[in-house]
Order: structure tokens, then C-alpha cells, then sequence
């Protein structure tokens, strides 16, 4: 579907914006995720084929027929464990944020530059 | 100013790389052969009515396998990160406790549901797991006292964790290779206890998801 | 033999176990997790042992009960074995090193560091793309959580832009991953080959690559590497530079065989970029972790160049190279970074601490000489060997910048190196703790670097136990080291003389010529060395391993025998110098300059025909002919061994602040191995002459060295310092006879060698005695000590007439053969300009015989002895030579003449004590006789007639007004030719040293200028990242 | 139908990706990205993945965007507790 596809990169390159341009610790990581969901979509987009269904095969698909009826079932596979590989990650960026804000009580990513040259 | 300018150079420059294959991108018609194992695979030698399920916990278990321990990980490392801190104790009104309590129930119910019929309808242990989660949430959120149920929980999360790799043991003690869900009859297709041992490594994912994310929710929302 | 993949399901088990295991308490869990790390090592050392020695087929597991591609499959090869074996290995020593971190901190700790190495075990098996996204995110999340360890703000801002900038390269890995099943429909790296991929399709490839690349931390996308580096618990840090680093790496190996070359060669040049700018950059660092983390940069760059460029070579060299490069770096990169945990010293400056500590000291220099690639380290075989491709398939800018970089690797190392064992340090500065849990491991990783390293000499290039010896002298001697001095000095002198016998029957008698210099004089100069009182812990080590490069120079049979005894010279006359009070800079410069002379041979070598015969180097390289390149740098690299005019600089400082007993072996024998080097490719040019007369200029240099180096021989107020320009000037005669390319230049070359050899060695010892009594080398603080030292004095004078040329002394002979063979060549300019340079000399001649020994006997001097009998014994040994020689030269000129009649038809006639070439005779035992003749009748007039000297009373000095503050400024022994120098004018200013000065200056300049990229704002690093890929995309298109 | 539906909503998201860059409030941003992961989801049910849609709407809508709103409490409560 290429406006998934379309859709995927845009968000993406959202993403990517937003972590490059915003100053903020936490708008940075809300712009990961929105690029991560980007990539998600991207990956679904890929798996997609015209005209056909979940790859569940209830009664309502002939077994036999099977492999003309479902999309591709490896991205799906795949962006299952890449949505909760991007939640930990997620969370663990979070909770540094939280740690550094109780450092120095700022949560501009300009006022974390002592480490440098 | 400069940095808006590389900033847009940057931005820029990622699209043009992206763009040929927006431009250049051919749909397949059909599935690839590897698919098409699958899709057939599920059917005849793991009797899943849902391929994905198959993939996930079967044929790429060792995906799964690490995608628990990156979640694990997280739990890890965010409470190692966070150290809890008693903080004290709002105490909200018993029919919220009460009603909340039994709502939570409800929803560890459909959790588990979800996550021992991931053989069978869409969703699964992760699904499920985050439904567990989230019922802890409300107990959370309306403040009913959760300090017994944290030894539990390390208890399940730990003890799920190690069950899922015992499991995916057996099939290497039987010599058909580690992860293999074949270990159990593989039932009748279409029912609970079909597709071998695929509903009971996802409930371990189940129950060891829904601990973890507890966890994490415990950790990050705690005073 | 346990299934490997146990290796990854004990891991987790006890990973997801240790919170209930420590329920039991921590002695349990750091039981558990000790014996999973340590079961790991060793399930994967019995692989590794079955593949490599009993050679059993590659391993691959399948998982849940179906074979690849519908499953993922784990493989377990030779290259596999071998990393994992590896980074279990070095994973379990880190955890030992955290010992006393692991028992106090919170659980998790334990369990993030257990499934790090799970995860980088799982990431190395596994084949199937997608897995590796997984382990590759498990082994980046538990580093994350691990960099706060001990948390402090630093390693916290560092790990959250460790976080965002893996988050970034973890999105295009994914990308490339699903991209790639797009095109191939595959994830299973056994069933993708690169002719799946239609152009369009490289596109994912290229994404995957960059993922992986950009995990490799290439300049400038490498910001947020350098802040964890830096700020990170030691421990964690060495796991992160060395065993995440192994593990990515492998993943580049691993998806390499599906890359374009075209991609592969541009990721490879990104990697010497990345060698390059991260040393330069590395210069300007004070903070030791930091430093680290610039040359671990800067070393995966040089990996992933190694691999990059020879991947397509399909030669067994490619283990070597990327392995030696590989194990190298990671053992020695985590043996340092244990030990600024254990010094805490974040500042280079403070590291003299290490200088009381002298196990540590060891340890640190073990892992410093092989980080910097010297032998008989990994890192040096997979040098020579990758340049060596390099140089043969012309990509001469990459040889180039990488050596440049090593250079700069080799300034900031040493510089450290230095400070350590001859920095400053406060008084009150306590102890370094002894910690065992995290000594053993420094321990046990230098000991094992230098097993492999042996086993590499010994397996790879089948050296001989001749070719060990130098390392063997080292490490023998420091096992002996409790015994006094004295008895160390006198079995060197043993071990020096079986050695000699042992090499005795040479091939040839030009290898005995230089034999005689080498062997002979180092044991004569030994005798010097016996005046050591104290322990001298450390000194004969090196002395050997120097003495013994020397002999294996000269019975080197190949490029690679000659350069590696090369090598070992250079670094055992490196740690000799540094022993001298005041040595740190003067060391410093010795290393630079002989570094990188080394690696124009290096260089040189490489780029030379092979050798097809099995008889010594000398012999043999008469049958190649060598191209005009590999002349001109080999010839410099041993003019700068020789100081010749313009690389100079290093020769007074390390000459002159050398210990006293050290500096005859330097400046008396070292110099002659750049002599040796000289004629080793004269001969193949006289045989093979190439289209270039690079000889010519040699020449010149030979000749403007002996002018300069006595100039500024007479400017010098530091007797050391001015024996040092004489040798300087000295051997710049020699380079220049052996340019001439001719009978009588090359006779003349090896005559003043060998008369060289002896007199400046008994006048360093003559010198090394004054020091020891007078406790200064100013020489206008001297004076008169004729009356005190008489027997010095004799050495003294009897060498300068020697030095001077004048009759009747050996001295003459070398000039005369000089002059001959240049107006016979033609080279009459040149001549005159020697010749004046004969006159400048008698300046610093006269200066340092008349300050020292003649004029007044100064006040503090009253009481002094006659310098002790061990410095005494080997300068009349000396003198002994140059006697018999002056008296009858034909005891050296016979033999010379056969020898370079080898190599040129014979220009003169010996008859007697005759000798004869075209432009005349010379007999020097009637030279002798006439001088002495003429010398002896005045001496006996004067007696006769003016026999009533008049004593007059020392001190007996009547000042016309003050005193002056410091009354031996006044005297004429200070500064003594100020009036020459004047007369120069601008040719009097240090013009070299200001050039070298103001070159250390702007590399210094430039590496602070490129390091501003890394502003510590994290955003600025995903930037960095971000542009890396575009810019290198745009590359790829072009 | 399909294509007209993914571009309604991925205009939407578009749109709403932009703003929650920009936004300078930080709980209607994190509320916002949560909304575009709720979209997602919707998208993926479309594309016939429901597994994929559960999931992201339970973990990209639902937890992701709760443990933000924890990571910006306890931040908020630092600040009163000074």
C-alpha cells in the first residue's frame, strides 16, 4: 500500500526532525517514538498485498487455498517485536530523563553539555 | 541558525535517500516462499489457526525469546535507575478500591484470555500481557495497597521467565531443537489445546509480560 | 561437549532467576552469576579447541524443530568460536574486576550484566537478520542501564545520549533488516547472497551497513561514544569498548560478504578517516579515559578498514590482519581501561603516581607497547602485513594516513608513557590500593597478549628461538632482577660473548665487520656499566634485548627479520634513555622520530620485490632490484636513525640525557645500525642501479650533517651534549663516503665506523667518570681536572687527536681515505665543504679537552678522585685499539679492503704498511713514527733548555673591582665561541628545531580545532549521525 | 476505499506528528502522539495485520503514553518538592 509506505516515511522524517530541532529531553523522545511508529508503519506497508486478509486461518478462509488469501505474515511478526523493543527503550530513556532532572532540574538537552571535545 | 540550516540539510537529505523507493516501489503480488512455509507450516505442522502466532512463538521463538528478556531488561534497568522511595499514602474512597478491584479482575480475565487463544484469534502473549498490566495500573491509580503483591509478582515475572526457557528446553532434551512447540500433542485444529505447546509459551509471554510491565508502571509511577 | 546454545539459555534462565536467587542472599547470586560466566567460557573454549585443533566442521544450530531459513539457525565456526571465546573471556574478567562493585550494588546490576554478555553470544551466532536487531537491542539496553553503574551526573547525561544516538542507528538497522526481506524475501544470512539484490535493492544493504557503521562509532558521528568512555565506571567501559565493540564488529564481518565493494571501499576509507582524525584529535586530550576512547575509536577504525580492504583477498593473511588487529586492540584497550580504575587519576599529568608502583608500571607499559603496535604484538604483524597489501596494490593515501595516525597514536601514548615513569607527583600522594580482584585481570590479559603474540611469531612466521631472544632477555632478566647490579653486569658479559660465538661463522665478512662493531663494542661498553651500585631493576633487560637486536640486524634473512630486530632496538633503546634523570622529553622525541622512520621502512619494505634466496639479507638484497621509492624511504628512515641533518633533533637530547653509561652504546653503536641500513641498500643499488640517483642527495645530507653537527658541536656548553653533535657530524662523514658509491668511499666509510665506535665510546665513558666524580656535564663548571683524573685526560686527548685527523692517530687515515675518494668521485664541493667542516670540529675538540681538563682546578673540585676503575678499564681497551690501528693501519684496512672489494674493484695497493691509491700514499706507521719524531725532539729542546718552570699559586687572582655574582659566566670556558656564532649570523638560529616545534605545534592546533565538533550536546551528535549517512549516500551515488 | 481512508488518516497523522514536534505543552503533545499511535493502529487493522493493531494500540497508545505521562509527573513533582 504506497500510502502507507508514503505515510510510514513521513512520520519518520517527523520523527527525526523533532530529535533534531527540539530542545526539550522529553519532546526528543516523543519524536523517537513517532519516528518508531513511522518505522512500524513502513514494515506493515511492505507486508501488505492487495485484496486480502489477516493471516488467520479461521473457517472463514479456505486452508487449502490459503497462501493466496493472507498478507505476508513476517512483518507482522516482526513489527510485534519491534513495538515492544521500542517501549523499552522508550521507557528507559524516560526514566534517565527523570534521573537527570532530579540532577539539575532542567530538562533542556543544552544544559547537559559538561562532557565534550 | 547554522544548526537549522544542517538541521534542514539533514531532514533533506534522509528524504532524497528515501524517496527512490517511494518512487520505485513495486508491491509484490505474492507472498515470498518463505511466507508461504509459514502460511502452510502453521497449518500442517503446528495446527495455529493464526500464522503470526506461529511465527512468533514457533518458527522466530527466539525473537520472542529476546524481545521478553529487552523488556525484562527495561524492568531491570529502570528500577535499578529509580530506586523507590516511600512516599505516603492518599487514600482514596473505598468504592473506588473496591470497584477498581474487581474491574481489575475482570480485565486480568480477558488478559488471559487473550493470551491463551493467541493460537487462535489476533493478539497474544504481549496483548495479554499489557491488559494484566493495565488492570494493575487502575489498582494502582486508585491507590489499593500493592505491597503484597510485589514479592508475587517478582515471583511471577522470574518464575515465567525461566518456565518459558524450560519449555523451549524440553525440545532440546527431546533432540527436536530448542523452542519446538511439538513437544506437546498437537490437538485438534481449531480448539484451546491445539498447536502444541504455542498457548502455553504464550502465557508465560502472558504472565511474564504483564509482570514486567507492571513493573515498569510500579517503578516509574511510584512516589 | 555441551550444546552451545546452552550458553545463551543458562544466561537467561539465571538472568530472569537471580531476584528470587537473592532472596537467599548475594553470596548466592554471585555465586549463580559467577558460575554462568565462568560455564560460558568454558563450554565455548572446548568449541573453540575442537575446531581449531581437532578441526571439526562449523556448528549450526537450529531452533524450534525446523531448519533455516524457516527458523532461525545459531552457527558456531572457526571465526565465531573464536570471538565468543573471546568476549566470555574478557566479559568474565570485567565481572571479576566489578568484584567488589557487585557485591554492594543493587541486584539488576548482576542480572543487565549477565544478559550484556548473553546477548553479544547470541548476537555473534545468530544468522538471521532480524534475531541480530533483537540481540542487538538486549545487549544496547543492558549497556545503557549499565553506564549508571556508579552514577554520577557525567555518566548519566553520557548514557542518555548513548541512548538516543543507538535509538537513531537502531531505526535504520531495522529499516535496512525489513528492506532487505523485501527484496530477497529472506532474513537468513545463509540463504541471501549479494546477486539478490537488484541496484535499487542495494539500497537496503546500504541502510543495514550504515546501522551497524554507525555502531562502530566512525569520526564525527562518534560524540556520544567519547562521553561514555569517558564518564563511565572503568569496568563498564572496558565492556563497552571491548566486548560490545567485538561483538558489533562481528556483526560487520558477518552482513560484509553481501556488500558492494564499492561500499565496502568507501566504508573503508571512513574507517582511516575515522583512524586518522580521532588520533590527531586524541593529541590535545588530558583525560586519561578520554584518551582511551579516542584511540579506541580510532583503533575500530583501523578494523574495520583492515576488513574492508582485504575481505576480497582470499589469503589465510586476512586472520592475521583483522584478528592481530582485533586482539590487540580489545585486550590491550581493556587492560588500560582497568587500570585507570584502578590509578583514578583522571589527568595524564598525574600518572606519575604509577612510578612507585612498579608492578603497575610493568602492566601499563606491557598493554601501552602493544596498543601501539609494536612487536612482538598482535598489532604489529597485522601492521605490517595490511600495509604490505596496501603498498603492493598502490593505495599509497591510505598507507599514508594510517601511518600518520599511528604516528599520532604513538606521540599521545608515549607522552603518557613518559609521564609515568618520570612525571612529577606530590609528596603527600597516598598509595595506589592493592586490589586484587582487579590486578589479576590486568595481570592475566598482559600475560596472555604476549603468549599470543609469541604464539604468532613462533605459528605464523616460524621465527626462531635467535629471533625470540630479545623479548626472552627482557622477560628473563626482570625474573632476575633481586640480583645486585654488579653480578647482572657480569653474566650480560657472559651471555653477550655465547651469543657472539654463537653467530660467530657469518656469511659474509661485511656481517663480521659490523659483528665486531655491535657485539665487540657493546661488551667492551658492558664493562662501563659495572660501576652500578644499586639494583638497576629493569637496566641489563633492556641492555641485552639492545645488544641482541643488534646481532639479529646483521643475521636478519628477510625484510620482516630485519625490521623486527629493527623494532626491538628501537624499544629497548627507547626504555634505556627514558632511564636518564631528566629523559622524559628527550625519550619522548626519540620514540617520534624513530617511529616514524620506522614506518618509512615499513613502508619501504613493503613496497620492495620479494627475496628469492634463503641467504641473509645483505647478501641477497644484491639480487633485487629495488624501486626508487623503497630507496628513497628506507634511506630516510635510517638517516633519521643516523640523525642526519634536519631529522636530527632527537640525537643530543636522547644522546646527552641518557644515563652516563648508556650514552656511549647510543651514540658509539646505535648510530652505526642506520650505517648498516645505508649500505644494505647500497648494495642492491650498486648491483641494480636504479633511474634515480637518490645517492646523490644522500650525499649531500651526509655532507651538510658533518658541517652542521660540528657547528653546533661548538655551541655547546653540556659536554654530553656536545659529544652528541660530534657524533652527529662524525657520522654524517660516514653517510657521505658511503653515497659515493666507490671503492674508496665505502672503504673510508667503514674505516671511520669502526674508529668512530671506539672513540666515542671511550670518550662518553671518559665523560660518564667526570660526571660521576664532578656531578655536572656543564663544562665551564670544570676545569683543571688534568691534575685529578690524569688517566681520563690521556682517553680524552689521545680520542680527540683520533676524532681531528691530524697525525699521527688513526684519524688521519679515515681523512685522508675521505678526501681521496671524493676528489676521485669528483665530488669536490662537497670535499671543501667536509674539509671545513674538519676545521669547525677542532673548535669543539679544543673546547671540550681545554675546559674540562686544562685551565684552573676549581674550588668544589679540590677533592675529587680519579673517575672509578670500570670506566677506566673499557677506555683503555679503546685506546688500546685506536693505538694499534694508528700504528699499523693495515690491521683493519686489509680486511676492509677485501670486504669492499666484494663490492667495487679494488682502488688501492696495500704493500707493508703502504697504502697506495690513485692520488697518493699513506704509510701510516711512518706518519707515526715522523710525528712522534717531530713531536718528541721540540719536547726534549724544551726540557733541555727551559727547564725551570715556574709554579704559581692556584687562586691567585687579583680583581680589579666586584666580584661578579656567578664568576664562571666571566670566564672564558662560557660560551666560549659566541664570538663563531655571531659570525654566522641567521644561519646561527635553531631553524630545525623551530620547524619541528611549530610541526608539533599545528598537528596540536589541528586536533583541538577538529575535537570542537564534539560540542557534548547529544542533539548535535544524532546530527552528526544523521548527515554521516547522507553524506556518505551522496558519496555512494557519485 | 481502502486508499481513500489511509489518506484521510494519514493526513491526520501528518498533521498531528507536526504539531506534536512543535507543540510547547508537553501533556497535550505526549496526548497527541498517543492519538497517532491510536491512528496507527487503525492502519494496521486496515493493512490486515490485527495482531499488529492490537498491539500498537494496547502498547504504542496505551502504555507508551502512560509511562510518559509518568516520566512528566514525577518531573512536575520534583519541581514541588523544592
Amino acid at each position: 500500500m504506497i500510502f502507507a509506505l508514503i505515510l510510514g516515511f513521513a512520520l519518520l522524517l517527523i520523527g527525526i526532525y523533532g530529535m533534531l530541532s527540539q530542545r526539550n529531553l522529553i519532546k526528543i523522545v516523543i519524536s523517537f517514538s513517532i519516528a518508531d511508529t513511522g518505522t512500524h508503519i513502513i514494515i506493515v506497508a511492505i507486508g501488505y498485498l492487495r485484496g486480502r486478509t489477516a493471516p488467520i486461518l479461521d473457517k472463514a478462509i479456505d486452508i487449502a487455498n490459503a497462501t493466496h488469501k493472507v498478507v505476508d505474515p513476517i512483518p507482522s511478526a516482526l513489527v510485534l517485536t519491534a513495538i515492544v523493543i521500542g517501549l523499552a527503550v522508550t521507557a528507559l530513556m524516560l526514566s534517565f530523563i527523570i534521573e537527570l532532572y532530579k540532577k539539575k532540574k532542567s530538562l533542556s538537552i543544552d544544559d547537559y553539555q559538561e562532557l565534550k571535545w | 541558525m547554522i544548526k537549522k540550516i544542517f538541521v534542514a540539510l539533514a531532514i533533506f537529505g534522509l528524504f532524497s535517500i528515501f524517496l527512490p523507493i517511494m518512487i520505485n516501489f513495486d508491491f509484490h503480488q505474492n507472498l515470498s516462499e518463505l511466507s508461504t512455509q509459514y502460511v502452510k507450516g502453521s497449518v500442517e505442522d503446528l495446527n495455529s489457526q493464526n500464522v503470526v502466532t506461529s511465527v512468533i512463538v514457533t518458527y522466530r521463538g527466539l525473537d520472542t525469546l529476546g524481545e521478553v528478556t529487552v523488556l525484562f531488561l527495561a524492568t531491570a534497568g529502570i528500577g535499578f535507575l529509580l530506586k523507590k522511595r516511600k512516599g505516603k499514602k492518599r487514600v482514596a474512597s473505598e468504592l473506588l478500591q473496591t470497584s477498581s478491584s474487581f474491574l481489575s479482575v475482570v480485565i486480568i480475565m480477558f488478559g488471559i484470555f487473550i493470551f491463551s487463544h493467541g493460537h487462535l484469534t489476533p493478539g497474544g502473549g504481549f496483548q495479554g500481557g499489557v491488559m494484566i498490566a493495565s488492570a494493575f495500573l487502575l489498582l494502582m491509580l486508585s491507590d489499593v495497597n500493592l505491597e503484597l503483591n510485589h514479592t508475587i509478582l517478582q515471583f511471577i515475572e522470574s518464575l515465567s521467565g525461566a518456565f518459558y526457557v524450560v519449555v523451549g528446553l524440553i525440545g532440546l532434551v527431546l533432540t527436536i531443537g530448542f523452542l519446538n512447540s511439538k513437544i506437546i500433542p498437537l490437538g485438534e485444529y481449531g480448539n484451546l489445546f491445539s498447536a502444541g505447546a504455542i498457548p502455553l509459551i504464550y502465557s508465560f509471554v502472558g504472565l511474564k509480560v504483564g509482570s514486567e510491565l507492571t513493573n515498569i508502571l510500579d517503578a516509574m509511577g511510584g512516589d | 561437549m555441551v550444546n552451545p546454545i546452552f550458553i545463551l539459555i543458562l544466561s537467561l534462565a539465571a538472568g530472569f532467576l537471580l531476584s528470587i536467587f537473592e532472596k537467599g542472599g548475594r553470596k548466592l547470586s554471585l555465586t549463580v552469576f559467577y558460575g554462568v560466566l565462568s560455564f560460558n567460557v568454558f563450554v565455548i573454549a572446548e568449541w573453540f579447541y575442537r575446531i581449531v585443533f581437532l578441526s571439526e566442521p562449523a556448528l549450526i544450530i537450529n531452533t524450534a524443530g525446523f531448519t533455516a531459513p524457516l527458523s532461525i539457525n545459531l552457527r558456531l565456526g572457526l571465526q565465531e568460536s573464536f570471538v565468543l571465546l573471546f568476549t566470555n573471556f574478557t566479559g568474565l574478567m570485567a565481572a571479576i574486576y566489578l568484584f567488589r562493585k557487585f557485591i554492594k550494588s543493587h541486584i539488576s546490576s548482576l542480572i543487565l550484566y549477565l544478559i550484556l554478555i548473553m546477548g553479544i553470544n547470541g548476537l555473534v551466532m545468530t544468522r538471521d537478520l532480524f534475531n541480530m536487531f533483537v540481540f542487538m537491542e538486549i545487549v544496547s539496553i543492558s549497556t545503557y542501564a549499565l553506564t549508571i553503574l556508579t552514577k554520577t551526573r557525567d555518566s548519566l547525561t553520557a548514557g542518555f545520549k548513548y541512548m538516543i544516538a543507538g535509538g537513531t542507528a537502531s531505526i535504520f538497522f531495522l529499516l535496512g533488516v525489513v528492506f532487505v526481506y523485501y527484496f530477497t524475501g529472506n532474513l537468513n544470512l545463509d540463504f541471501i547472497t549479494q546477486s539478490d539484490f537488484s541496484h535499487f535493492g542495494l539500497i537496503s544493504l546500504f541502510l543495514l551497513a550504515m546501522a551497524v557503521f554507525i555502531e562502530l562509532k566512525p569520526f564525527p558521528a562518534n560524540g556520544w561514544a567519547l562521553d561514555v568512555y569517558q564518564s563511565v565506571n572503568s569496568g563498564i567501559t572496558s565492556v563497552i569498548a571491548v566486548v560490545n565493540s567485538a561483538g558489533i564488529f562481528f556483526v560487520f564481518y558477518k552482513i560484509s560478504p553481501l556488500l558492494p565493494v564499492h561500499l565496502l571501499h568507501i566504508l573503508g576509507i571512513a574507517g582511516v578517516i575515522t583512524f586518522f582524525f580521532s588520533n590527531l584529535m586524541g593529541l590535545k586530550q588530558t583525560n586519561a579515559k578520554r584518551l582511551l576512547g579516542y584511540s579506541s575509536i580510532g583503533q575500530i577504525g583501523l578494523l574495520v578498514a583492515s576488513l574492508s580492504f582485504t575481505i576480497h583477498y582470499q589469503t589465510s593473511l586476512i586472520y592475521l590482519i583483522v584478528g592481530g588487529f582485533f586482539v590487540n586492540h580489545l585486550i590491550a584497550k581493556a587492560g588500560l581501561f582497568w587500570l585507570t580504575g584502578i590509578v583514578e587519576k583522571e589527568n595524564l599529568k598525574d600518572w606519575g603516581v604509577l612510578k612507585n608502583n612498579k608492578s603497575l608500571l610493568i602492566l601499563f607499559g606491557v598493554l601501552l607497547f602493544a596498543l601501539s603496535g609494536l612487536p612482538p604484538f598482535p598489532g604489529f604483524w597485522a601492521k605490517w602485513e595490511f600495509i604490505k597489501i596496501l603498498t603492493q596494490t598502490k593505495m599509497f593515501w591510505v598507507v599514508g594516513t594510517i601511518l600518520l595516525g599511528s604516528l599520532f597514536e604513538i606521540i599521545f601514548l608515549f607522552r603518557w608513557f613518559t609521564i609515568a615513569v618520570k612525571g612529577d607527583i606530590d609528596s603527600n600522594e597516598k598509595e595506589i590500593p592493592f586490589e586484587f580482584s582487579k590486578l589479576f585481570p590486568i595481570a592475566l590479559f598482559s600475560g596472555i597478549i604476549l603468549l599470543i603474540s609469541v604464539a604468532i611469531m613462533k605459528s605464523y612466521y616460524d621465527f626462531t628461538l635467535i629471533q625470540l631472544l630479545p623479548i626472552i632477555a627482557v622477560l628473563g632478566v626482570y625474573l632476575l632482577d633481586f640480583i645486585p647490579s654488579k653480578i647482572k653486569g657480569f653474566l650480560s658479559l657472559i651471555v653477550v660473548g655465547i651469543y657472539g660465538y654463537y653467530l660467530y661463522p657469518f656469511e659474509s665478512n661485511l656481517q663480521l665487520f659490523f659483528g665486531i662493531i655491535f657485539i665487540v663494542g657493546s661488551a667492551i661498553n658492558i664493562i662501563g656499566t659495572l660501576n652500578r651500585k644499586n639494583l638497576s631493576q629493569g637496566f641489563y633487560g633492556f641492555l641485552l634485548m639492545m645488544i641482541f637486536s643488534f646481532g639479529n640486524l646483521i643475521i636478519a634473512k628477510t625484510y620482516l627479520e630485519f625490521f623486527l630486530a629493527w623494532e626491538f632496538m628501537t624499544i629497548s633503546s627507547f626504555v634505556l634513555i627514558l632511564r636518564g634523570n631528566k629523559a622524559q622529553m628527550a625519550s619522548l622525541m626519540y620514540m617520534i622520530f624513530s617511529t616514524a622512520g620506522a614506518y618509512l621502512m615499513m613502508v619501504g619494505f613493503s613496497y620492495a620485490p620479494a627475496l628469492n634466496s634463503n641467504s641473509v639479507l645483505i647478501n641477497s638484497i644484491a639480487n633485487v632490484q629495488l624501486p626508487v621509492l623503497s630507496i628513497i624511504l628506507l634511506a630516510i628512515g635510517f638517516m633519521i636513525k643516523s640523525g642526519s641533518f634536519g631529522v636530527h633533533i632527537w640525537l643530543p637530547e636522547a644522546h646527552a640525557e641518557a644515563e652516563s653509561d648508556v650514552s656511549p652504546f647510543i651514540s658509539a653503536i646505535l648510530l652505526k645500525a642506520g650505517v648498516f641500513g645505508l649500505l644494505m641498500i647500497g648494495i642492491s643499488y650498486i648491483k641494480n642501479t636504479p633511474s634515480f640517483d637518490v645517492f646523490y642527495f644522500v650525499g649531500w645530507f651526509g655532507v651538510i650533517t658533518a658541517l652542521v653537527g660540528a657547528f653546533l658541536a661548538s655551541f655547546q656548553e653540556d659536554a654530553k651534549r656536545l659529544l652528541a653533535y660530534s657524533s652527529m657530524s662524525q657520522v654524517g662523514y660516514i653517510v657521505a663516503s658511503i653515497a659515493i658509491l666507490s671503492h674508496l668511499g665505502w672503504l673510508s666509510a667503514m674505516y671511520l665506523s669502526f674508529n668512530h665506535m671506539m672513540f666515542k665510546s671511550a670518550l662518553f665513558i671518559a665523560i660518564a667518570g667526570v660526571y660521576y666524580r664532578t656531578h655536572t656535564r656543564t663544562m665551564y663548571e670544570m676545569g683543571g681536572l688534568i691534575k685529578k683524573m690524569p688517566l681520563s685526560y690521556i682517553t680524552v686527548l689521545i680520542s680527540i687527536i683520533a676524532v681531528s685527523g691530524v697525525p699521527p692517530l688513526s684519524g688521519f687515515g679515515a681523512k685522508w681515505l675521505i678526501y681521496s675518494s671524493f676528489i676521485e668521485k669528483g665530488w669536490y664541493f662537497q670535499a671543501g665543504v667536509l674539509f671545513f667542516s674538519s676545521g669547525v670540529s677542532f673548535l669543539y675538540l679544543y673546547r671540550l679537552i681545554h675546559t674540562i681538563f686544562l685551565g684552573q682546578l676549581k674550588y668544589e673540585h679540590q677533592d675529587i678522585k680519579e673517575a672509578p676503575i670500570w670506566f677506566i678499564i673499557p677506555q683503555y681497551i679503546f685506546m688500546a685499539g685506536i693505538m694499534a690501528i694508528s700504528m699499523n693501519p693495515n690491521l683493519i684496512i686489509q680486511p676492509l679492503n677485501s670486504i669492499v672489494g666484494h663490492y667495487f674493484q679494488s682502488a688501492i695497493l696495500i704493500d707493508g704498511y703502504n697504502i697506495t691509491s690513485s692520488l697518493g700514499n699513506w704509510n701510516g706507521n711512518l706518519v707515526m713514527m715522523v710525528t712522534m719524531g717531530v713531536f718528541i725532539v721540540p719536547l726534549l729542546f724544551l726540557k733541555l733548555y727551559n727547564g725551570k718552570t715556574q709554579k704559581v699559586e692556584q687562586f691567585n687572582i687579583v680583581y680589579a673591582a666586584e666580584r661578579p655574582e656567578s664568576p664562571q659566566t666571566t670566564h672564558i670556558a662560557h660560551n666560549m665561541y659566541a664570538h663563531y656564532r655571531k659570525a654566522l649570523g641567521g644561519w646561527g638560529k635553531p631553524r630545525i628545531w623551530n620547524f619541528w616545534h611549530e610541526a608539533t605545534e599545528w598537528s596540536h592546533s589541528f586536533g583541538d580545532f577538529f575535537r570542537h565538533i564534539y560540542t557534548g550536546n547529544g542533539q548535535t551528535y544524532i546530527l552528526h549521525i544523521i548527515l554521516y549517512i547522507v553524506v556518505i549516500y551522496i558519496i555512494l551515488g557519485v | 476505499m481502502i486508499s481513500t481512508i489511509i489518506i484521510i488518516l494519514g493526513i491526520i497523522m501528518i498533521v498531528a506528528g507536526i504539531i506534536a514536534v512543535h507543540l510547547k505543552n508537553l501533556l497535550a503533545a505526549i496526548i497527541v502522539s498517543g492519538a497517532i499511535s491510536l491512528l496507527a493502529s487503525i492502519i494496521y487493522l486496515i493493512l490486515g495485520s490485527p495482531d499488529v493493531a492490537m498491539t500498537e494500540a494496547s502498547i504504542g497508545a496505551g502504555l507508551t503514553t502512560i509511562v510518559f505521562l509518568f516520566a512528566l509527573n514525577k518531573a512536575r513533582k520534583e519541581d514541588k518538592n523544592d
